[in-house]
């Protein structure tokens, strides 16, 4: 396949057109994993042996917490993308994605929180990684208030570009600021290919199922909020033309 | 039907509770912005072809 | 050849608002623009400087060589006029304010905390920044402005000294200055909305 | 450039420039803790590090709004962007005006609010090595977040919110640094984190900054 046919998606038609030919497809996918591995992992699996049934909460902290950090890795490409080659659709899906991210780290707090109650024992420990997790969802605030209070839609195109980048460096800096500064209680990473004896076999299966479909949940809502800002453009440069006479 | 979570059952129940509720409020929001911004496209589109 | 416009198309918002200019300015001469209010005069201008990039076409000229000069005039209050003049010369890399002084009748003042001017003094001052920048293009938006008639006078003068000095300005002003210069109405550049372009379809990447 | 730092901190020093406001502001944050934690000296001297990096932060965040808003106010920032200065050197010198009139007040008045905090005498050089390293950080930073919000009306809260995340890191390895020194641990792994982030920022962040300056006075 030809490589440079991919930038004509990065037209607004194009991409519109194959959004409302692709996004019922993606969605109806999405609903469907999305039920089947949530009820699967709630339903249809055993007890954890140290964590008795919290271990359920598994099923939505892991993807959610996967997908608060991907969302932010596909937006600094975008940002990226806009930056370099200045196509429009680009940074309008790094405008679409932030509140997705802001959501899924939001639900990563929560049922952290709410999984470290019992565990630890308290609502909240300053452990490296919800740490981190907190410092991830002040970035996606500021970038989101950056978007919301420029007027010209490319300035603010341009600068929250730049944010995401200049972010993503400290945010990266401050994962490893905060691991120096709190060597944490939390487990290793729950899900890894070297770690796998920290997730038996029961769980990892229906695990796997809630992944991908909080992947597809998240291209679809990508689709269908980059159109809606897509839609929003054209709207306000029809307004400003027809204001020009 | 549901089944028994043992002594978790508020913790496991609320995560899920929670977690749902934050994504379908985000699905919903994002449906009806989309269907405001088409139809509010439409109409100025309609405006400038009329 | 000091300045060059070529098949220049400028947006303001996203939105072109002029398009398909051609213009040239020589050594010695002055171009002065003008339109109704809103067409994209400020815009042009910033264009030019090098503020803004143009949607399409092309600015030529000798790199350096702008002075611009717009509506706010860049004086901080707490310093004196001598001082907001010395530091513009240095930033430059000119030498000595008095011409600048001379030139706009401000020795009187020169001591005086820029604050503490009149709105017409102010403008002056903004203006004899040009002279200390030592740049042979001037860009100027509305230079006029708050000037009573022998100011006016003073700065026309100032203008036909930098042209005689082998020096061009570019003015968009609605007032006659009184000098020898060509004028170009921008309004008919005004940028049309593409025909056929009809629904959502023809969109192009500026969503028009 | 030399010009232009020159003219910074003599509009800083007359009347109206803000010149010792972030000094004043670390006081009244240091003399309003113990207000808030209790007299007790022992508390006071272990949380110290982290009040007195905390306050410096504070200090630093409450100017930076001033760093270009005057500037695109009165059009100099424009003038600016037309003048043979590179966009980038005016975004360092800008930092720099705002490190020597902000960080280094604090860095050198910081042992007088120690005192008053029991800091224990041993931390003392630490304390004031970290916030001589970890200042120009700060400010770089700043001047990065104000180049983004300059012109927003209302960007000040704006600009608290983008700076503060971007402030984590240099306020960590500050106030270990700090710390540690207070309580005759080892340093060396934090001030070497703390100096590298500081050289790094200070050598990177300016060109983001002068693009995105750039970009808002298009």
């Amino acid at each position: 396949m030809n490589l440079n046919a991919l930038w004509e998606y990065a037209n607004p038609v194009k991409f519109s057109r194959t959004v409302s030919l692709v996004l019922p497809w993606v969605s109806v996918l999405a609903l469907v994993s999305l039920v089947v591995g949530l009820v699967w992992g709630f339903f249809f699996t055993p007890d954890d042996y140290r964590q008795g049934s919290t271990v359920k909460i598994i099923f939505l902290h892991v993807p959610s917490a996967m997908m608060a950090i991907s969302a932010w890795f596909m937006m600094l490409v975008t940002s990226l993308i806009w930056l370099i080659r200045r196509h429009h659709v680009s940074a309008l899906a790094a405008k679409a994605a932030a509140p997705i991210g802001i959501v899924m780290t939001l639900i990563a707090l929560a049922t952290g929180a709410i999984w470290g109650q019992p565990m630890w024992g308290t609502w909240w420990a300053w452990d490296p990684r919800l740490t981190s997790f907190l410092i991830l969802f002040l970035f996606y605030l500021g970038y989101v208030a950056l978007w919301e209070a420029i007027e010209n839609p490319d300035t603010a195109a341009d600068l929250t570009a730049v944010l995401c980048i200049v972010g993503s460096v400290f945010a990266f800096l401050s994962r490893y600021a905060v691991n120096f500064w709190n060597q944490g209680l939390h487990q290793g990473a729950s899900l890894s290919l070297d770690k796998e004896e920290n997730v038996a076999d029961v769980f990892s299966t229906p695990l796997y199922v809630c992944i991908a479909g909080f992947v597809l949940l998240f291209v679809a809502l990508v689709f269908l909020r980059t159109r809606t800002e897509i839609h929003k453009r054209r709207t306000k440069a029809l307004l400003a033309r027809e204001r020009l006479g | 039907m549901i089944p028994d979570l043992g002594k978790y059952a508020d913790t496991v129940l609320s995560s899920y509770a929670v977690s749902i509720l934050l994504l379908v409020l985000l699905v919903a929001v994002s449906i009806r912005a989309a269907r405001k911004a088409r139809i509010e496209l439409e109409q100025v589109e309609g405006r400038r072809n009329g | 050849m000091t300045l060059t416009v070529k098949d220049l198309t400028i947006s303001r918002g996203g939105i072109p608002v002029l398009e398909g200019l051609n213009f040239s300015l020589e050594p010695g001469h002055a171009l002065i623009l003008r339109g109704p209010n809103g067409v994209g005069k400020t815009t042009l201008l910033r264009t030019v400087a090098g503020l803004q990039p143009p949607v399409m076409g092309e600015v030529h000229a000798a790199p350096e060589s702008f002075a611009y000069a717009a509506h706010s005039d860049g004086l901080k209050a707490t310093l004196s006029v001598s001082e907001n003049l010395h530091f513009w010369a240095d930033v430059f890399g000119t030498k000595g304010i008095q011409h600048a002084l001379d030139g706009f009748d401000l020795n009187a003042l020169a001591d005086r905390p820029a604050g503490a001017l009149s709105a017409g003094q102010k403008r002056r001052l903004g203006l004899a920044r040009l002279l200390v920048t030592g740049r042979p293009v001037w860009i100027l938006d509305e230079p006029t402005v708050s000037l009573d008639v022998a100011s006016v006078e003073l700065f026309a003068n100032a203008v036909r000294a930098h042209l005689a000095e082998g020096g061009a300005a570019l003015i968009a002003t609605h007032i006659d200055l009184g000098l020898d210069a060509e004028v170009l109405d921008v309004g008919p550049f005004r940028a049309k909305p593409k025909s056929g372009t009809g629904g959502f379809d023809g969109l192009d990447e500026s969503f028009l | 450039m030399i010009s232009l730092l020159l003219r910074d901190l003599r509009l800083a020093m007359r009347a109206g420039g803000g010149f010792g406001l972030g000094l004043s502001f670390f006081l009244i944050v240091t003399v309003l803790v113990p207000f808030g934690v209790g007299p007790g000296s022992a508390l006071l001297a272990k949380i110290a590090p982290g009040i007195l990096w905390l306050g410096a932060l504070l200090a630093c965040l409450l100017s930076l709004d001033r760093i270009f808003a005057l500037d695109w106010e009165d059009g100099s920032l424009d003038l600016l962007a037309t003048s043979p200065l590179p966009m980038e050197g005016v975004v360092t010198v800008k930092a720099l005006a705002h490190w020597l009139t902000t960080g280094l007040p604090l860095c050198i008045a910081s042992p007088v609010f120690a005192l008053l905090l029991s800091l224990p005498p041993e931390g003392y050089q630490w304390l004031i090595l970290s916030l001589v390293l970890g200042t120009p950080a700060l400010s770089v930073i700043g001047t990065f977040g104000a180049a983004l919000t300059v012109g927003l009306k209302r960007g000040g809260l704006l600009l608290s919110l983008l700076v503060l995340p971007l402030y984590v890191p240099t306020l960590i390895f500050g106030a270990e640094v700090a710390r540690r020194g207070a309580e005759g641990l080892a340093t060396t792994t934090p001030i070497l984190m703390l100096a590298g982030i500081s050289a790094g920022t200070i050598a990177l962040l300016p060109f983001a900054s002068a693009l995105v300056l750039r970009v808002n006075l298009r």
